[in-house]
């Protein structure tokens, strides 16, 4: 996959060349602004690189690519407000052959796995901003995509909930061999998480460092997180994405 | 080309004005060749020898007129009797009636059919679907008696409401069996269509049947008697005039009909009345009444006035 | 509750203003409340019990006008729904229609009363081609509109799972355009009574409300004509009523989600 | 004018929309000149495109017909106007003021539906029968679509956006100055649009019922009683009366796209 | 101040009570969905409590107390889509007694601090999600306002400019003594601002912890997250957290 676009009215990104290997949990981090929601829609297809190409599974990407899943960053606004959460999160499902009952029951149990089993019957705006985030969650991991693109998925769940998230995407990631592009902030996160970290320039995005994190699986949020390579990756990142900060 | 009010008044000599309460007058006229008097007394300058000065508004309906003439914002209308009498009865305005307008000619009303109708006799109306311009209006009420007289049962009869300009394409298509024309239609009925005349609606009881006239208010009339009668000379004059000179007529119908000069010279014209005869009226309020479409009788000769032009 | 008792208060106090107005002004073309609501009762409410009280007035022309109301309206409203969202969808369908649908949009009805006439003929179907003419704009107008501002997120989320295009029609594109083409519709509705009236003043009317309306006005039944008036104002206040409950029903998720900050 | 819509095509040039509202107009006038010379349409009544558009480009260097189309612009501008500056103030207040909404809307529903056909009498009757009748019966039928798509708009509003504003103090008035209009505001456009339309054919048809003083309707009016009808003069009048409308609504969207750019941008749109 | 309230239509927090000193920079940190937002609500006014009261330098808060300024969690609707960002920065200046061109400086020196000087004529919409969410700080900051409400401000901007924007709340609070409300889901942040850290359950909300920051002033990055209170707060707000999460 290549990403090297510059979408249609703002060039956001220019000579950027990334690639994700199959079952990869790559993560990108990088200073806010610089492009990543961008080069996530253009590997969704949801919008046409100008000048360069991105390939999914070796296929140029013109569209979206079939069984992908995505989680915007804007969460609130992705969500129908006129369906229930529930049935947002059942709405992609009829793409897949399964019958009402089938998709209520996908349904119920990834918002249990997100932690809203009660939450199934309300609305949207009738929800807090971290519970709205953990529906869209929901809603991509119910799918079972085979390349899922998360934008600051955990960004506005409390620390207990997100580990707990974090632990939830590497354990769906293992059984059903997905693809998986995960946009954050949090640097922990990304090396916890990642199999790959890419840090991203400031725009125009360029890459700035590309470093494989080799911890141990299954990962753990203490053991993980007191692994010397942890604490040295995530020193690293560090240091990239401060070289290339924006205030 | 296009419609419009003529603004042919001439302005009014000064000799003539003495004495009169009011000398510029406004009047709500119809496109109609019926209410041709009034122009043919602005043409003439008949108005200006009584010292009146005369502007005629065309409203498409009397109906239109009557709010206006409650209002003061005209002076009288022309408007025809049945609708006049139906606002007197129902008290929408004291009516009164300035001088006498219109009668039906023979053939200026007709009943007719298309040449490939099996309506042939009067008889073979019955059950027949006719349109009239508006519902219960003197066209019903002439036809009732015409039909009475010539043994068919008026009670049959279906009327519906068609506007002018769609009697023709309602007729073609077959929407009307038999159409209720008026001039200039009958004359244009007959030539480009080859139509034929069934019945003469204005013909036996309904000879020179009464259709309009021009009217005011009780209380119009009350404060200007002097000019009202100067307006029905003027009026009774133009009548004369037109009597036996079509051309007067003729020359100023493209100014408030649609009619042009070509049309004009063929078509037959109503009557214009030079006098007030309240007999003839008295039969329309008469007929309006067993149509029981008065709630009591009205006694005519109260509304007018008698003739004062020589 | 409250609101509608405090409705009832100034529509009960407007009518007793009206009442002592039109006493006082003692103008034939403005008769009493009272003496209208008596011709109402005579005119069209004291038949028999066995025709719900309605009198045969009533049903010849009563219920053939609200047919051709509800025939017209739902005629409309579905031409506007489906125009407005074919072209609020599609910029190639907009730019073949736009030009000729703003034409028609602008033509006064009773100038092409003949052209109508010719087209479709005398009676029922000449008066429903007429409401349906007369009444899809707004709906048609407020549809492309709603459909055409579905928010972005809306559609990339659509696109990203890869739904069907009935799949977003329906249930994406569909329900946010609702609230806007609800407006069309309210406003439809209302004008679908006014143009039945119009209807049937159309050649070849043989009854309806508005018949009945022109008939009184031109015989001078002014009592007559402020009945069939007052009718009106009733059958569109009800209308009216249903057509809110409907809707927030309908839209019951758009009234939560506003209605939440006070 | 394409959305982001169901799936997402690149817009199309400038040329090409053009030529296509073009065909679009074209194929329309072909179908009444197929329906007219085959004579499925009586040709008398319906004459064919071109001899409607020929008359209507004759009849634009007659002085009468153009005294009759600029006294029409005119009431139509008026009635549009006060329409406007009536209906968004009221619709503000009704939408923003539930009280009032609850107070007039037993008599505001009661009233709408009354059609102008059975008020042109009453109106003639209450403020006479010149120009300010006719603009008055504009201005009661055009009323309606600014009000309620203002009323609609302001419902739409997002909630946050308002809480925004209260919670740096401002009181209601600004919110709904500073927020609700602003974020309704394509949408009241689009009720203007309506109304245009409206006002429009009920200025014509006025001019019709009425059948006297000048006015394209007026011109219509006299075509029609003529024997036989002119039906092309009438079709003529109606050609430039339909021609008008594309006008002012061609109009009113470049305004909005002006106005409400960030409206157009934000959903996406390109020009 | 005492928040002790259950909101119109959902009863969210319930005996709640809570109070925060003049010029105290309060950070709550709690689970998703315990009701922290409509906390911050009713404090702004904007919801009144259907039980309990708030009060605000003393007084009932019934409506929205003067110089207030509040950060929504969901920025991205709280911001004006038909301003640009330097008139949505501007606009609460109105309030103030300033000229226009004060006001445009105001803006443009506000937008300066959070990094994004040259956004001022763009759109919103134009602006990636972080760079929204610090239009919406820049429009708090720039009202200069005695009590602020943050929802988690700072959940969608990379490390560094997170870092930035905390160092930069803190100065301002030094310049112009206000009073901060701050709802976070990062612990280490909330010990790193605040004066004193609230430690909410999951709903309906009560205090499960309470803890007074004692730093010392001013506080660095660097130094101040090495202090051994620093660590042991965060170890002890972490315990108290975990201890009642969602999932
Ligand atoms: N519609 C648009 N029009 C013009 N410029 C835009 C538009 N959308 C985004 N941009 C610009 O493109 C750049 C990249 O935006 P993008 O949303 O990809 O950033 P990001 O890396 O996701 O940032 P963040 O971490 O803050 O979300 C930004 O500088 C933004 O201003
Ligand atoms: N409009 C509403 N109607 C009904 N319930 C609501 C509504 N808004 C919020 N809630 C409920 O109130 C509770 C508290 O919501 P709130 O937004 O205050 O949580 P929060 O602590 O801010 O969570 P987060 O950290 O996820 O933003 C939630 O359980 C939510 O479901
Ligand atoms: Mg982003
Ligand atoms: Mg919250």
């Amino acid at each position: 996959m290549y990403g090297g676009g510059t979408p249609n009215a703002h060039h956001a990104i220019e000579g950027l060349n990334l690639s994700v290997a199959e079952g990869e949990l790559l993560c990108i981090v990088g200073p806010s602004g610089c492009g990543k929601s961008t080069l996530l829609r253009s590997i969704a297809g949801l919008i046409t690189p100008t000048g360069g190409q991105v390939k999914v599974e070796g296929n140029l990407v013109r569209q979206t690519p079939d069984n992908l899943a995505v989680v915007f960053q804007d969460y609130s606004r992705s969500l129908f407000p006129w369906m229930s959460v529930a049935d947002n999160v059942a709405l992609p499902l009829r793409r897949k052959n399964m019958d009402k009952r089938q998709r209520r029951e996908a349904a119920q149990e990834a918002l249990e796995s997100v932690g809203l089993e009660g939450a199934g019957r309300k609305y949207p705006f009738q929800l807090s901003g971290g519970m709205q985030q953990r529906v869209a969650i929901a809603r991509a991991l119910a799918y079972r995509p085979t390349l899922m693109l998360m934008d600051e998925p955990f960004g506005s769940v409390d620390a207990q909930t997100r580990e707990d998230l974090e632990d939830l995407v590497l354990k769906v990631r293992g059984h059903h061999q997905m693809t998986i592009v995960l946009i954050t902030h949090d640097i922990d996160e990304s090396v916890y998480v990642g199999d790959r970290v890419v840090v991203l320039s400031k725009a125009p995005a360029h890459v700035v460092g590309d470093l494989k994190v080799d911890l141990p699986a299954p990962r753990d949020q203490i053991s993980t997180r007191e692994h010397p390579d942890f604490v040295h990756l995530r020193a690293e990142v560090g240091r990239l994405v401060r070289g290339h900060a924006t205030v | 080309s296009s419609g419009g009010d003529p603004n042919t008044s001439a302005p009014p000599s000064a000799d003539a004005a003495g004495g009169l309460e009011k000398t510029q007058l406004k009047i709500a006229t119809l496109p109609a060749i019926d209410s041709a008097a009034i122009y043919v007394a602005i043409d003439q300058g008949l108005f200006e020898k009584e010292g009146l000065e005369v502007t005629p508004q065309v409203v498409q309906a009397a109906p239109e007129a009557i709010p206006m003439l409650v209002k003061g914002e005209i002076d009288a209308m022309f408007g025809n009797y049945v609708s006049m009498f139906a606002a007197h009865d129902k008290q929408a305005l004291k009516l009164r009636i300035l001088a006498e307008g219109s009668r039906a000619a023979p053939d200026s009303l007709s009943i007719m059919a298309l040449p490939d109708s099996p309506i042939k006799t009067p008889k073979d109306l019955e059950g027949k679907t006719i349109n009239v311009n508006v519902l219960h209006n003197f066209q019903e009420l002439a036809l009732t008696q015409v039909l009475k007289a010539n043994n068919v049962d008026p009670a049959t009869i279906k009327y519906v409401q068609v506007t002018f300009q769609n009697i023709m394409p309602s007729w073609k298509g077959g929407q009307i069996d038999a159409a209720y024309l008026g001039e200039p239609m009958v004359t244009a009925a007959t030539a480009t269509m080859g139509a034929r005349k069934i019945l003469d609606p204005a013909s036996g009881p309904a000879a020179e049947f009464p259709i309009s006239g021009y009217v005011g208010t009780q209380e119009w009339y009350d404060e200007n008697p002097k000019t009202a009668a100067a307006f029905q000379r003027a009026i009774h004059n133009a009548g004369k005039l037109m009597a036996n000179n079509r051309e007067v007529v003729a020359k100023v119908l493209p100014n408030f009909t649609q009619i042009d000069a070509a049309t004009a010279a063929t078509v037959t014209f109503p009557y214009f009345s030079s006098n007030d005869n309240p007999v003839r009226l008295q039969r329309v309020a008469d007929w309006m009444l067993e149509a029981k479409w008065l709630t009591k009788a009205i006694d005519v000769k109260t509304l007018m006035s008698p003739t004062t032009s020589g | 509750m409250r609101t509608a008792v405090f409705r009832v208060l100034v529509l009960a106090g407007l009518i007793a203003v009206w009442e002592v107005a039109t006493l006082l002004a003692a103008s034939p073309f403005f008769p009493t409340p009272s003496t209208i609501v008596t011709r109402m009762h005579a005119m069209w409410f004291s038949g028999s019990p066995a025709t719900l009280f309605l009198t045969d007035a009533a049903i010849g022309n009563i219920l053939p006008s609200l047919g051709r109301m509800a025939l017209g309206f739902a005629g409309g409203a579905l031409a506007g729904v489906l125009l407005g969202l074919a072209i609020g969808l599609s910029a190639r369908v907009y730019d073949y229609l736009d030009g000729v649908l703003q034409f028609l949009r602008a033509i006064p009805p009773p100038a092409l009363v003949t052209v109508f006439l010719v087209v479709f003929g005398f009676g029922m179907r000449m008066q429903l081609a007429f409401i349906v003419f007369s009444i899809v704009w707004p709906v048609l107008l407020n549809t492309a509109d709603g459909a055409r501002s579905v928010e972005p997120l809306h559609l990339q989320t659509c696109q990203a799972f890869r739904l069907s295009r009935a799949e977003r029609l329906l249930r994406v594109v569909v329900p946010s355009a609702l609230p806007k083409m609800f407006a069309g519709l309210r406003l439809a509705l209302s004008l679908s009574l006014i143009v039945m009236v119009f209807s049937e003043l159309l050649p070849g009317t043989t009854n309806g409300i508005g018949f009945q309306l022109t008939d009184a006005y031109s015989t001078f039944d002014l009592p007559a004509m402020w009945a069939g008036i007052v009718l009106l104002g009733i059958l569109g206040y009800l209308l009216n009523e249903l057509f809110l409950v409907v809707e927030r029903r309908v839209l019951a998720w758009h009234h939560a989600a506003r209605d939440l900050v006070g | 004018m394409s959305a982001q819509t169901l799936s997402p095509v690149r817009p199309a040039s400038p040329a090409t929309r053009w030529s296509r509202r073009a065909a679009g107009a074209l194929a329309f006038a072909a179908l009444i000149e197929l329906l007219s010379r085959t004579g499925l349409a009586d040709p008398e009544f319906l004459p064919p495109a071109s001899e409607i558009v020929v008359r209507a480009v004759t009849l634009l260097a007659d002085s009468a017909f153009q005294a009759h189309a600029l006294t029409s612009a005119l009431a139509w501008a008026i009635g549009l106007c006060l329409a406007a500056v009536l209906a968004v103030p009221l619709g503000l207040l009704l939408g923003s003021v539930p009280i009032i909404d609850a107070a007039t809307r037993s008599v505001v529903e009661f009233l709408r539906p009354i059609p102008s056909v059975a008020l042109i009498p009453l109106v003639a009757l209450v403020i006479g029968t010149g120009l300010q009748h006719r603009v008055a019966l504009v201005v009661y039928a055009s009323l309606w679509p600014i009000l309620y798509n203002t009323m609609y708009g302001l419902r739409g509003v997002d909630p946050l956006a308002k809480e925004s504003l209260r919670s740096y103090g401002f009181g209601p008035l600004s919110v709904l100055l500073r927020v609700s209009l602003p974020s309704s505001a394509p949408f009241i456009l689009t009720g203007v649009r309506l109304a245009a339309g409206v006002a429009l054919i009920l200025t014509v048809s006025t001019e019709i019922v009425a059948g006297r003083g000048e006015g394209i309707g007026v011109f219509i009016f006299f075509a029609g009683i003529a024997v036989p009808a002119r039906m092309t003069d009438i079709l003529a009048g109606v050609f430039w009366v339909g021609l008008f409308g594309v006008a002012v609504n061609a109009l009113l969207v470049w305004v909005e796209r002006r106005a409400f750019r960030w409206h157009h941008e934000q959903l996406g749109e390109r020009a």
